[in-house]
């Protein structure tokens, strides 16, 4: 026996987060009581985050191929092929609950973990993307939430030397206890160079790369599938500090030894560091792997067992590498200062064994230990639909202009410029779309060729109907990249949900992936990586459901892409498809009415494709001057964002009969577009338009520099301007009162 | 009334900054230096009836802003 | 134009860097280890480029500036040779004590990545001879430390001796003293011989028509032009 | 041995931190903190033989590294 361990009991069993019959599994898998560390293993590896359990059965039904993808999930990232030999390597993965303990460093850190996801498999990132989500303004703790996630991502972005090109931020009292930190990377690989992390070959030399282990984080993935109580500030001395400076060597140190063909397999050290890491590699090659603890590098001293094998020191790889190749590789990690020691090698037997000062400490069947794991289909309840908010019972109590200002000056709405311009958007120069459109758009080395992409989702929506809600938040992300003329490819998903031991909430969660897997299917838009975050709840109330989508397109020629930004006075401003002035979980309702009520609007997704199709072809064809997909807060918003952005003003037609104003300008109905064109060219898109079965609507001209709607006084763009750029700087700053 | 308020890192918190010195330290030649560990000094003036009362508004201002109390330490010295 | 582009660990707009050099110029910088004694033969500029080397750990540039390489751009500036620092690498050309003063945390206390205006003070310099002096160009920052600071004495001595390069302005090129708290809004300085320059904002971020604004190419045409005439 | 470093501004050097440090003390209702200058601690554990080389050390660290002398002063203490 192993000296000096605690004795396993059913109370030390529970603070593990394993359930008696979890616990009776593994037991029996093992067949005898485990030893401190192995119950330290199989609680990293059991838990909701590492294990998928709740979720598993239910991402199953997500489509995952098409033609070009290359890797989907159950890798560190998703893979697609982007032609010319290359391939676009992307993630996103929550830090949510590490964020609301310490904002700074739980967002760095999720930022340098979803890095290392992208680079582990070979690629190059060149952008991050993040949603994330706040409570209440008003809620005393917010402002210093928003400060702290901004700069963290900011810090640790900026420092690792990538671009942060987009993202989505916003804010509801749902998230007073709980904020969403979801932070995306994308990678650029060549196509045939991609790397995995199945190991292969018998003795091989087990690497471990990077900075130091020291006790940070312990619990870590265990604290993530936690749900917050009163006391959970006493999890506070697990904070992991992130070293950008120690990832961003490397990211360098690991890109040049695979050059070098060093490299057999790569697995990052994320959540459960050392454990998840080396199980995955030999469980994914069939192999047994044997780990000696005695030469991992440690930062502090008299480090057990137990606290190296569940450590979440950041900036570590595990590598298997090709025996000839040792020395070179050493050459280049010392050369980059960074560690390098070899901690083990792969065996034949299948065995996971952990030894530590001459003692084994573990001695577990490898791929028992994930297959194994417990899978839950657990109790969902159907979510109830909600009636249709008819439109014509929805006052309007003050003017359309009023309306307007109100609602692209709300937290919801209001320019985030202040968020972006804390990360370094333009290095490495290709940031072709900066934030603030519709989707950032990236040059792939030097052209013509970018990508595009983008974070969506509307928790409202989900909320009120998680399968229209799971849907919409995919067809947004869709049309953000349509609007900028991109090939929409495929998506990352990041599915962050309250405690899905409750009917409710697990029916929330399934009928998300039910909606999500329906648009994916439909729009040929495939499911590559994702991840799931459960019980973001606090004393039993559970977030707003928040399936953030992270959308990746392709423009094969950057120079044919579009941009919101009006470009001059005297041109045609149209909206393809259709308005019939939904206002259920609109933002106007919530925002200037403070309702939210109602079904959210309907997603067609037959229409979708063939509206953005459509607007993706008259993109292609140099037709238009201007794009913008329509969303939160409907026509009238999307308008003036496209004035603002350009200084440039407007003059519209009146709304049609048989359809209130305000239902017209702010209603939420989906599939549509606004575009702007030269005069000239409106009849061809007209007729393209009829062809197609689009629907087409002029709306008015641009000019001047005021938004003139008949029966109200003309509003300067400038004044719309200042509205939407002050909320966030003025709340930041202490300046407004909430 | 002059104070000053020291912020040091909890014990067993990465410290990046430290590493980075110490690795610095011995490429420049300085021999004998086995760990640093970087904190933040506050140099006060403060207006203040007596050493109590500074004592719990220098308290205070270390809890509500010079220092991350989730990962650091403080100590208030009135000189 | 031989230009060779240091990297230190935690540089990480070295490849911007090289890359416009390379779209101006047509030609390839060098790339130079922080660990080298020597710049590689016929070196005729040498650009310390923009990061965060060695993680801005301790104080920005503090580090790298103490690189054996330094010695050699330092020999290099010496004998007249041009020197061109840009964010980190102004804050290193200070450490090293290649130009007077040091950067300061922003006043905002943030970082800012943005679109500004800086005002060219003069245009008989290496670096600007292809500007106008009074002329105003849009540049990107993007620094959380670019606040520059430097006792009275020093400051006197730089607008005494004209060694102002660019201020923070407006674009009709009134001075903006509040942008990110540098004092007289300094934005780039000169050394004593005009052979060195330092500067918060990104010129190479700003050369490549596909990309955005071009106002930063004359700074580089300015080099050539420089080097070519010598 | 054990020992710490402390780096201050210079007396008439700007300190920016200091002063958002101030406002946002201010705005945070701290009231009667007049000045606050930021400083750095380096908190060392070193092998020496004794005190008096100990320090020499700690200064040729401070001197070449730990301090910028244009701007800053620094403060040996052994412990
Ligand atoms: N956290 C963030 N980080 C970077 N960019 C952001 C962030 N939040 C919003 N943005 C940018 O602001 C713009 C508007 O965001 P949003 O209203 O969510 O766009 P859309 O409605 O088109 O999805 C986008 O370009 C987006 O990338
Ligand atoms: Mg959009």
């Amino acid at each position: 026996m192993i000296p000096n361990e605690p004795k396993i009991t059913p109370e030390l069993v529970a603070e593990h987060g394993l359930k008696p019959d979890e616990y009776e599994r593994f037991r029996k898998l093992i067949g005898r009581e485990p030893s401190f560390t192995e119950l330290g293993i199989v609680s990293a590896m059991w838990n909701e985050h590492c294990s998928y359990k709740s979720s598993k059965v239910h991402l199953r039904g997500l489509p995952t191929k098409a033609p070009w993808v290359i890797q989907g999930p159950g890798e560190n990232a998703g893979v697609i092929d982007i032609g010319d030999g290359l391939a676009c390597v992307f993630k996103m993965e929550s830090h949510n609950h590490p964020s609301f303990i310490e904002p700074y460093q739980g967002a760095a850190t999720g930022v340098g973990g979803i890095l290392r996801d992208v680079f582990t498999m070979g690629a190059r990132p060149i952008a991050c993307l993040n949603a994330l989500r706040f409570g209440d303004p008003k809620h005393p703790r917010t402002r210093s939430l928003v400060s702290g996630v901004v700069a963290g991502i900011g810090g640790y972005g900026n420092s690792f030397g990538v671009p942060t090109v987009g993202g989505s931020v916003g804010f509801h009292p749902r998230y007073d206890g709980n904020i969403l930190v979801n932070a995306m990377a994308v990678g650029l690989a060549e196509k045939d160079k991609i790397f995995y992390a199945k190991a292969t070959g018998v003795g091989r030399p087990v690497v471990y790369l990077g900075s130091k282990t020291g006790r940070d984080g312990i619990h870590g993935a265990t604290m993530a599938s936690a749900e917050f109580g009163e006391n959970s500030d006493e999890k506070r001395p697990t904070v992991q500090v992130g070293d950008p400076f120690a990832e961003k060597l490397l990211l360098e140190a690991s890109l040049e030894i695979m050059a070098k063909g060093c490299v057999i397999a790569i697995q990052d050290m994320g959540a459960a560091g050392l454990t998840c890491s080396a199980v995955e590699m030999g469980a994914k090659g069939d192999l047994g792997v044997t780990l000696d603890l005695d030469s991992v590098p440690t930062r502090e001293a008299a480090m057990t067992a137990y606290e190296m094998m569940l450590s979440e020191s950041q900036e570590r790889m595990l590598m298997v590498l090709k025996p000839e190749k040792e020395k070179e590789a050493e050459e280049i990690f010392k050369k980059w200062g960074l560690d390098f020691a070899i901690v083990g090698k792969t065996t034949d037997t299948s065995r996971f064994i952990v030894r530590y000062h001459g003692d084994v400490m573990a001695d577990l069947p490898i791929k028992e230990l994930g297959d194994q794991a417990p899978e839950y289909n657990r109790p969902y309840a159907e979510p109830k639909k909600l009636p249709v908010l008819d439109p014509q019972s929805v006052p309007c109590p003050v003017s359309i202009v009023e309306a307007l200002q109100k609602l692209i000056g709300s937290p919801d709405l209001c320019s985030k410029r202040w968020v972006w311009e804390q990360y370094d958007h333009i290095i490495l120069n290709n940031t072709i779309q900066r934030p603030g459109g519709d989707a950032a758009v990236v040059r792939v080395e030097d052209g013509p060729k970018a990508l595009a992409m983008t974070t969506d989702v509307t928790p409202r929506y989900c909320e009120a109907d998680p399968f229209e809600g799971g849907k919409q938040a995919v067809a947004e992300a869709w049309r953000n990249l349509t609007a900028v003329g991109a090939r929409p490819l495929a998506i990352t998903d990041n599915l962050n949900f309250g405690n899905p031991e409750r009917p409710e909430i697990m029916g929330q969660f399934v009928y998300c992936v039910r909606g999500i897997a329906e648009a994916c299917k439909v729009l040929d838009f495939p499911v590559v990586s994702g991840n799931v975050s459960l019980y973001n709840e606090t004393n039993g109330r559970g977030i707003l459901p928040t399936p953030t989508i992270g959308g990746v397109g392709v423009l094969d020629d950057l120079s044919k892409s579009a941009t919101l930004v009006f470009k001059s006075e005297g041109e045609e401003i149209l909206l393809v498809g259709d308005t019939k002035g939904w206002l259920g979980q609109s933002s106007f309702l919530a925002t200037v009415l403070g309702r939210e009520e109602g079904a959210p609007p309907p997603v067609d997704l037959a229409l979708e494709k063939k509206n953005g199709d459509f607007v993706r072809s008259l993109i292609g064809q140099g037709l238009t001057t201007a794009v913008h997909d329509l969303s939160d807060g409907g026509l009238l918003v999307a308008l003036a964002e496209m004035a603002m952005a350009s200084g440039i003003g407007a003059v519209l037609k009146a709304s049609p009969a048989g359809i209130s104003p305000h239902a017209y300008w702010f209603g939420e109905d989906q599939a549509r577009y606004l575009i702007t064109m030269k005069s000239a060219d409106l009849p061809k898109a007209v007729a393209a338009a009829s062809k197609a079965g689009v629907l087409l609507r002029h709306l008015g001209t641009t000019g001047g520099r005021q938004l003139t709607l008949p029966g109200c006084d003309p509003i300067l763009v400038s004044s719309l301007h200042k509205l939407h750029e002050s909320w966030l700087p003025s709340y930041m700053a202490g300046e407004l009162a909430v | 009334m002059k104070a000053r308020v020291i912020v040091t890192l909890k014990p067993g918190i990465l410290d990046p900054q430290g590493k980075a010195i110490e690795n610095a330290l011995h490429s420049l030649g300085v021999e004998g230096v086995d760990t640093v560990r970087q904190g933040k000094i506050f140099e006060i003036e403060l207006a203040a009836a007596d050493k109590a009362k500074a004592e719990a508004k220098l308290k205070e201002a270390a809890e509500k802003l010079l220092s991350n109390t989730v990962i650091e330490n403080y100590r208030v010295e009135i000189l | 134009m031989k230009a060779a582009v240091l990297v230190f660990p935690g540089i990480n707009r070295e490849r911007d860097m090289a890359r416009s050099l390379q779209l101006v110029s047509g030609k390839e910088a060098a790339m130079v280890w922080h660990t080298d004694r020597e710049l590689p033969k016929g070196t005729d500029l040498v650009v310390i480029p923009g990061g965060f080397s060695y993680g801005d750990y301790l104080r920005c540039g503090a580090i790298a500036a103490r690189s054996p390489v330094m010695e050699a751009v330092r020999k290099h500036a010496d004998k007249g040779g041009l020197v061109l620092a840009v964010c980190n690498g102004f804050q290193i050309a200070c450490e090293a004590g290649l130009l007077p003063g040091v950067l300061m945390r922003n006043a905002r206390m943030k970082f800012m990545c943005k679109e500004v205006h800086m005002r060219v003070e003069r245009s008989d310099t290496p670096f600007t001879r292809r500007y106008n002096a009074g002329s105003v160009i849009r540049v990107p920052v993007a620094h959380g430390e670019g606040n520059y600071v430097a006792d009275a004495e020093t400051l006197a001595r730089l607008e005494g001796e004209n060694l102002v390069a660019f201020r923070y302005a407006s674009a009709d090129g009134v001075v903006d003293p509040h942008f990110n708290g540098s004092m007289n809004a300094i934005a780039g300085i000169l050394s004593e011989k005009l052979n060195v320059l330092g500067l918060m904002p990104h010129p190479e971020n700003h050369v490549d028509p596909i990309v955005g604004p071009t106002d930063g190419r004359r700074l580089f045409e300015s080099l050539i032009e420089t080097l070519e005439a010598a």
